[in-house]
């Protein structure tokens, strides 16, 4: 029988490798899965290659992850926020490496991973330095740049409810990455606020259907990640 | 070649129960219009099988009762459908996602001939007088993750469906994962046909003679 | 100020020209626009490329919009029904182009057009002979059709309850081809059961933002096409 | 260049003022993070103008009152916003759909630099020490119908911002649409710059002095 209710966050995020691509969903706090980041920490996975449209602020979130060390690479379209200092230190110290790309192509390139589609062509770069090294092919007169898909391991997710079969719905500009981000991913990690009977969620008004998503938990009173960063909290991990 | 003994092997029935036996619990299943559809009915107590209808339906109910149809609730088939709690309603381009994606584990289709090699030709029978219709038949064979076939073993004229090279137009090279037919199941592995199940009363010699490809036991 | 409801089907699909290419949304019946076929019959223009995903059963809707010969070529997947009598004749006769192209490359090469993405490459129809003329290329080690973007001077869509924002919402399978045509139109007419007051449509569910429509019209009592065909129903436009 | 004379031109406010006059009704309107916001306060009376955000938001309203701020509810910029009556929620593929699609009428930007030709550098400094940022800026460029420009005519240090040719990172080539600075309103039409408008107390040869690119009048 089909029931992707998990018990933890801990639970939740199990088998994430070393190596291992994970997206984060998430434009700035709203819709960072807080609670499954900091299992993450907690889980120690590391050399991970994270896709985000930001770096983390603060020190916790993607920050703390970042901060803890686990993290190799990240593909983001704005690394820089008033208050991120954990990844600013790190990539000037060349300690992690960063694939700068433009928002909406992040999010296509996202989408297109799950959608099964390697390629597509796009007017975004033409004629920029973030086009460089990038197959340029002309259609209908207007220049556009090849861009590939992007595929992950694991995604992980927050959203406002979701049911057993794994159907979601968001609350508001939370939404931002997360229905493409569970498409994309061979295993996507959801943190619901509320987790919902069968049949409670109109079928004209799921996002993401269950189809997309493997593993759900509750996670009722989620940490404000915006007042965490305001409050200068740091995460480092209950092992240490 | 003779024509097909309609004393021995499967009914349509029994090859649609076939097919349900092997679609695990949890499985994403769509399901090719006719034949195909009959699989629903004979998935085993426990298992839970969610089915999509690439018209935009995840979570598909049985056929509508009569007086409860709905027009604006069709399965690929445009039979009138149900849906189940828990289901979920989505547009064209994000259904077919699911399917090019590859988040389909099972799709189950006829087919007018399947090769040794695990081609599959089922959209079109070359005729010039035929109207060309694909529907999502390509689709589905490019992005799901395991095809079955369910499939009469031969036409009605006596010829084997099983053949060495398609000699219809193709839907996709090398799709193919198992074909069931009346005589019985057989697994493409290695771009070669083994046999897994016989019907009763059918032997693997008269297998192979109905049957144009090459078989191994 | 923005209010883009119309008062008559005939006032929505004004402006439609000869030789224009319009898409038409449903799946078989379920969300043809029937009453904006019929305008379009009665309005009369010709030389249509017209983009659906069939070609239209019996003697209405789409089918009469053929048999009213204005229909040059059209583009869909499954033009074959159990009773579509119009197209089959006249493409026997060579009277009307079609260009078969697969359901979900149909989709998304709408969809495509309205994101703004002149070509992708999907892995349907790779050595079939509908990928032939076109474009293979490889992506890891897979074999990739490309496939171009559709456009549209207008697209013709039903919906289940709109505002004058132009946001809408669909009835359950009758959505399929809808919300991706409206994107890809230059003008997108839309007939709506129930046109509603601006915000009873909860921001969390409008599945087509109005940005993406140009013109409602309020049919509150569509007819059933199924039923129609079904009882042999002949629209030859009100001009005859 | 001697420096920005500060007691002629139009202060900030009369800049975006001056783009909001030219936004019309009924207009699909992004507006970048910064001085740009401004202009959504001078819409005039009787024009509806529906705002878009790229992170998700069809229909955004004015910034949260205090106490009224919802952490999941905000604009490009991170701001606290709130939802008209008639919004629309949507995931950042739709979104950026809107913005690549051209279906978003007018985008209005800061900038670092502009030149003659149109072409807008917005995004990065070059300087190796900065973390490098787009965000929405290429997409936006890329695919919004209209692309106003809003800023000071020099640099803090007296250069020009309209230049002959960017030497700061392309954000997007011929993209610019019309420039509203503090001295001047300046189209970009066939690669060539034409004064619109000369701020009070600013002359068309006051203008060119303070601009390394070639004006029209």
């Amino acid at each position: 029988m089909i029931n992707k209710i998990v018990n933890s966050a801990k639970e939740a995020v199990a088998g994430i490798f070393d190596g291992a691509t994970v997206m984060i969903s998430g434009f700035g706090e709203a819709g960072s899965p807080v609670e499954l980041i900091h299992a993450l920490v907690d889980q120690g996975a590391k050399d991970l290659t994270v896709v985000s449209n930001n770096a983390g602020s603060g020190h916790v979130g993607l920050a703390a992850l970042i901060e803890n060390r686990q993290v190799k690479k990240i593909l983001c379209s704005f690394p820089r926020t008033a208050i991120s200092v954990v990844f600013p230190e790190l990539y000037r110290a060349g300690e992690i490496e960063l694939e700068l790309v433009p928002q909406g192509t992040l999010a296509e390139r996202i989408r297109a991973g799950g959608a099964g589609v390697p390629a597509f062509y796009s007017p975004t770069t033409v004629n920029t330095p973030l086009a460089e090294g990038k197959e340029i092919r002309e259609f209908n007169g207007r220049q556009y740049v090849m861009e590939e898909a992007i595929h992950a391991d694991f995604a992980l997710v927050k959203c406002s409810a979701a049911d057993k079969y794994g159907n979601l719905i968001y609350n508001k500009t939370a939404r931002n990455f997360g229905p493409v981000m569970c498409m994309a991913a061979k295993t996507t990690i959801v943190q619901a606020k509320q987790v919902v009977e069968l049949g409670s969620i109109d079928p004209e008004h799921v996002v993401t259907p269950g189809i997309f998503v493997h593993r759900v938990v509750e996670i009722s009173n989620p940490a404000d990640e915006s007042k965490l960063v305001a409050e200068n909290v740091k995460y480092h991990g209950i092992r240490q | 070649m003779e024509s097909d003994n309609k004393n021995i092997g499967w009914s349509t029935s029994e090859m649609a129960q076939k097919v349900a036996m092997d679609i695990y619990d949890g499985a994403y299943v769509n399901l090719g219009i006719g034949i195909p559809e009959m699989v629903a009915g004979f998935i085993p107590e426990g298992r839970e099988v969610i089915y999509h209808t690439e018209n935009g339906l995840l979570g598909m109910g049985h056929v509508a009762e009569i007086g409860g149809e709905d027009p604006e609730l069709v399965n690929a088939g445009k039979k009138y459908v149900t849906a189940i709690p828990g289901a979920a309603y989505f547009h064209h381009a994000d259904s077919f996602a699911m399917i090019r994606g590859g988040h389909i584990d099972i799709c189950v289709l006829g087919a007018y001939q399947v090769s040794e090699e695990g081609d599959l030709a089922n959209w079109s029978t070359g005729n010039p007088n035929d109207i060309p219709a694909v529907g999502g038949a390509m689709d589905l064979v490019a992005g799901v993750k395991t095809i079955f076939v369910i499939t009469k073993h031969t036409t009605k004229t006596g010829e084997s469906k099983i053949v060495k090279q398609c000699t219809y137009p193709l839907t996709g090279k090398n799709v193919v994962s198992r074909i069931y037919t009346n005589y019985a199941i057989i697994d493409v592995r290695d771009k070669q046909l083994y046999v897994r199940e016989l019907a009763p009363g059918v032997s693997f010699e008269f297998l192979q003679k109905h049957t144009e490809a090459t078989l191994n036991q």
